[in-house]
């Protein structure tokens, strides 16, 4: 039930923000990955501790996933000093050193260079590990993305990207912005092995990021490709399927595709679901996510005459 | 005509369908531009009178939009692009300095290119340091752009309109904050100069503060409180930047001899420095040093508590408007609960009550 | 031999500016096209007179082969008042707009979205014409490139994206730049058309174009492809083979495959080469552009005073 | 060491290969680095030593290149990244704005980023609107990046060193025309403080002249012609605009109570409007207007009958000490005689009669 949990563990977390956030009291955008776990979950299990990630606004799952410490995610959207960022960067710059979580960068493509930044120094360096790059499907029609595949085949370096296709841009379907355009051409174009996943699978998502791992460390990148859907509205708690901007019928579609019902009938089919085990699990998750609330509420906020220091390293 | 509510908002909205009426070259492009949310409801009206081929949708591709609405210019095209925030426009900086600043100028007067970049300041909720950037003292200092910063509905539109009809690259700057604001605009379709830099909000005769688009509001609200306690400020509203003309902030000075300017982003190198410098090499005399109030001169924290204290506020200012006259420190203690009443009506970090984002 | 003729106007009148330049009056940078004269000349036969143009820093051999005035250009390149630019742009923003060369922009990659505008404002106007984008190999490492053609094939836009392979950047080999990417499966992912052409044939570009600018206006874009070579240093009238950053091997190669020489091979074969006639169109065009020097020479400069007048269009 | 004609270049390619030498991270990016011009001989010494492992070519993506800088920064890498034009910097605003500069700050001081984006300005043979722009005063507005602007060989070496180990984003802006100019500097490695804004490269009485970069040379020019006359020059250089320390600035005009800044760029909202802005609020009492001079108000024209008087020249200068000190007409006169002799002397497009190029 391994898979399962990691699951679970941040669609908890997640819903527990969710419902904590309208007290109003986490002032800052959140944009929550519901509905979106497997492919973190499967791709942080293939990895090693010393790789590193890269990722978006959209930052909580991949966080949660590579072992981010869950006090800071917690306190930064409290804006609270032991945050990740100290409560300066909020939701949407989500990193942990000690996990090789180096950034989050909320303007649409803008940590794919860096990533690739990250898998060059890697090279350069002679490590036998990989820079893997999260990045939502809006941010392949960025002038950005393309430089940046474009370098890392050129240096055949060990990047693997993951593109998380959910779909929409805010409110905007893939359609208007992409038309029929084929991305596994345009990855391949530029040399760069592209591997489509099982929709929402964790165990497929786990293999073929295993694969892509060895391959990127001896070859050069590789692009991981998956279809998802998020729950909620693409910034903030809530549900916002009112606004029709998504098919009713795409969104029963995927809903009974959610990684999670995947995953628990997987398990039901080889007769290794345990209820139980589930239940206090989640159970677990929601009292450490509890505490990380409550610490985050007593903790400071850093002190305002300290950030002008902070404009440079010293 | 959706201005009903006479909202900040509603003024661009009209701006946008009235000019689409009057001009069937005029298009609206951006990300979002047709979504449900329309940039703040700003583009639904237009959306559901022209229809999606003059409300065009488009991918997350800055520099080239900017590139193309360049090149459909040429053909006679009048587009505004919208960025949701100014942050977004450093994508696009190549196409829009190399290119449209400086297109009328460097083909020999033979083109121009009249395009607006709508641009949208962020601020609140945590927005951060990349999605509260205020940069119109960067436009400014290229040739070529025009730099509108408007602060009520009523300058919005007209100059909004004008932008839109202007044979020049405009970058037209609006703060979030301003969307709920509901003043009164004409329904008609009219004009304001974009050569009229400075309009004239209040009369007054101790001090002269200087300001554009929020901080502007901020500045008005501090008039009120201060005439109270005797202290009359004469209130200029900063709308166009460049090209810049500070005729009436100099004959303002002249009869105030107090000067405050009070900023919306960065101190250094920011706009308060060109209206320094102009104030020097125009030997006006003040009574006192005059004071340039800005945002703290690191990024934005997004933190509440943190950014409580990263942008000028009516106390701010008031305090300040204080240090330069002098002002008693008894009536300075009274003036100081007056503006912790004011602000403790709505959180620091909303600009109403009703404000539930998006944020 | 109106072919060779196309070409052999861009030649001479390259090789008088080149032969001129070295008295330095001509005060601005040139790139000249000499060697590379068979893409504009192919191209511009199978366009009509109301089809756009845009350029890029070698811009000199697209506006006169689409008919630019040679007087403008070279008065410009004099910094003369009845210069293209009134000498304010220089040899790098030619444009006439009466032959709808609309611009060119020495910003590697800068032209290509202005192009894509063109073409968007002829489709949304209705109008059966083509807008034609010139660039070089570098051009297509930019990731406004990439936005671009995203761009036109979403709408499918009346746009040729002509792409002028010379293999170098400045002196930088296009295998340091870009290693073994296919540009044509890049383009291909894109949903565009691509059509590679005979090297340096004028004939197989101007068919190639034709077939292109039908298709363009009735399905949307075309990538016409073309290998060719530069035989003078990047940015200058001279020879600069004395640095070596080309190999010896391929400028001979490519000197075999002159366009001039192919097409007066070509002609030869065919027994339709009429040396006289040939050598007295080279003359005819040296005193032309012998004319245009003398009257560029004569021409007054464009006020100083006035210039701050064309900050803004009034 | 490459540096027995003491250049400008030779500086630079000293601090590259001194620098490389003392830190294996240290490398160098850039279009053209290891072509065989190696940007105007200043990284050819430095691949001779470390092969193209450390001085890497790369495509013409500069904002890929610029986040992968920044990349690369992250595990250790200290990188030089070299745009041969300001203006193609235009295209890596997003990376060196929106990330690079807010980075170490928005991480809560847990990252820094250690790159230098070296630009050079462009200058002279008709090189014209998209390629000669000087854009240092935008860069300087923005809180984390540092801004390096050096004049001389001996400033631009040490300060070139103290930016490749700083520890935050350098943009270090040089000119074109300085890299012919040759003065002496020491072959040892050694470091400027980028804290030490200013240097003083003349002591004078009279009038104090601020200025950068090919300004500040001109300025010395001036310098010399003028106390021949009986006037004495004081001259500092601004080699680093941000951190600004106006500290020796405000000394000097004390002392001489006249001032005159020297612009590279554009006036307005440019890098004097900070200077002016500082001189107004430290209420310095200048006997005469303290004048900004700078190139003109529009993009700069490719023509070299055009852009004879849109620079800033020896006798522009002078003219204008003359006119805030009131120096005798007949004296002016001879002051004229002075400049135009020696602005005969070289072509106004031209650096010095030994540039050919390439351009
Ligand atoms: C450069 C830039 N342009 C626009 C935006 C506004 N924006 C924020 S999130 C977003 C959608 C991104 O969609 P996608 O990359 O698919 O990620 P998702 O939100 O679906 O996970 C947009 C357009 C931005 N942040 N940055
Ligand atoms: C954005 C940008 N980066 C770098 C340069 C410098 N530059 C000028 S021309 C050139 C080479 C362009 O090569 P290509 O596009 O193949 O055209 P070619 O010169 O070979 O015709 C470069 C890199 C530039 N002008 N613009
Ligand atoms: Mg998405
Ligand atoms: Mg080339």
């Amino acid at each position: 039930m391994l898979n399962l949990f990691g699951l679970a563990r941040i669609r908890v977390i997640e819903k527990e923000i969710a419902r904590e956030y309208q007290k109003r009291e986490m002032r800052c955008p959140i944009h929550l990955s519901i509905g979106q776990e497997a492919i973190p979950v499967g791709v942080s299990k293939s990895l090693n501790t010393k790789d590193y990630i890269v990722s978006t606004h959209r930052c909580h799952a991949h966080y949660i996933a590579k072992g981010g410490s869950i006090q800071k995610l917690i306190s930064e959207l409290y804006g609270k000093e032991d945050g990740a960022c100290k409560g300066i960067g909020g939701s949407m710059h989500l990193h942990d050193k000690s996990i090789n979580h180096l950034c989050s960068i909320p303007i649409v493509g803008g940590s794919i260079p860096i990533g690739v930044g990250i898998g060059y120094a890697l090279k350069l360096k002679n490590k036998k590990n990989v820079s893997v790059i999260y990045f939502g499907d809006a941010a392949t029609e960025e002038g950005v993305f393309f430089e940046s595949l474009h370098f890392a085949a050129l240096k055949k370096l060990p990047v693997i990207f993951v593109c998380e296709d959910n779909k929409y841009s805010v409110y905007t379907s893939i359609n208007a912005r992409q038309g029929n355009r084929s991305l596994k051409k345009i990855v391949e174009s530029l040399n760069i092995k592209f591997i489509n996943t099982l929709n929402n699978n964790v165990n497929d998502i786990e293999q073929k990021t295993l694969q892509a791992r060895s391959y990127a460390i001896s070859n050069g990148p590789v692009f991981i490709y998956s279809k998802t859907y998020r729950h909620l509205e693409h910034c903030g708690p809530n549900n916002d399927d009112d606004l029709k901007y998504r098919p009713k019928k795409e969104i029963d579609y995927w809903l009974k595709r959610d990684p999670i019902i995947i995953e628990i009938q997987k398990l039901k089919k080889i007769k290794r679901f345990n209820e139980n085990k589930y239940l206090d699990f989640c159970n677990s998750v929601r009292k450490e996510i509890i505490t990380s609330f409550v610490n985050a509420k007593k903790s400071k906020p850093f002190t305002f005459s300290k950030l002008s220091k902070l404009e440079y390293a010293k | 005509m959706p201005n009903k509510n006479n909202l900040f908002t509603d003024a661009i909205s009209d701006a946008f369908v009235q000019s689409m009426q009057k001009n069937k070259n005029v298009i609206i492009m951006g990300e979002g531009v047709t979504d449900p949310k329309g940039i703040f409801n700003t583009t639904c009206e237009a959306l559901k009178r022209f229809g999606p081929q003059r409300v065009i949708e488009t991918p997350v591709s800055e520099n080239a939009m900017t590139g193309i609405q360049i090149g459909m210019s040429l053909l006679g095209k009048k587009s505004i692009f919208i960025h949701a925030r100014v942050d977004f426009s450093l994508l696009a900086f190549d196409q829009l300095i190399n290119n449209a600043s400086k297109w009328h100028f460097m083909y020999g007067g033979t083109m121009n290119i009249p395009i607006v970049i709508r641009l949208i300041i962020g601020r609140g909720w945590g927005q951060g340091p990349q999605h509260s950037q205020s940069l119109e003292s960067v436009f400014s200092h290229f040739p070529g752009l025009k730099v509108v910063v408007p602060s009520t509905a009523h300058d919005c539109k007209g100059l909004m309109i004008s932008s839109i009809f202007d044979k020049n690259p405009v970058v037209f700057i609006e703060h979030r904050w301003l969307h709920n604001y509901s003043s009164n605009y004409s329904k008609k379709f009219y004009k304001i100069s974009l050569n009229d830099s400075i309009g004239l909000k209040k009369k007054g005769k101790d001090l002269t503060i200087l300001s554009s688009s929020i901080m502007l509001i901020e500045s008005l609200k501090v008039e009120k409180i201060l005439k109270k306690f005797g202290i009359s400020l004469e209130i200029l509203d900063l709308r166009v930047l460049r090209p810049l003309n500070l005729k009436k902030l100099f004959t303002s000075i002249k009869k105030t001899k107090n000067f405050l300017f009070v900023d919306n982003g960065w101190k250094s190198f920011g706009v308060g420095s060109e209206i320094f410098a102009n104030i020097l090499e125009k030997k006006l005399i003040l009574k006192n040093t005059p004071v340039r109030l800005a945002c703290k001169n690191f990024p934005t924290p997004s933190s509440h508590y943190l950014n409580k204290d990263y942008y000028v506020t009516v106390k701010d200012i008031c305090l300040e408007v204080c240090k330069i006259l002098s002002v008693k420190k008894s009536t300075q203690k009274k003036i100081i609960i007056q503006c912790d009443k004011i602000l403790s009506k709505v959180p620091h970090d909303l600009p109403d009550l009703n404000f539930k984002g998006p944020f």
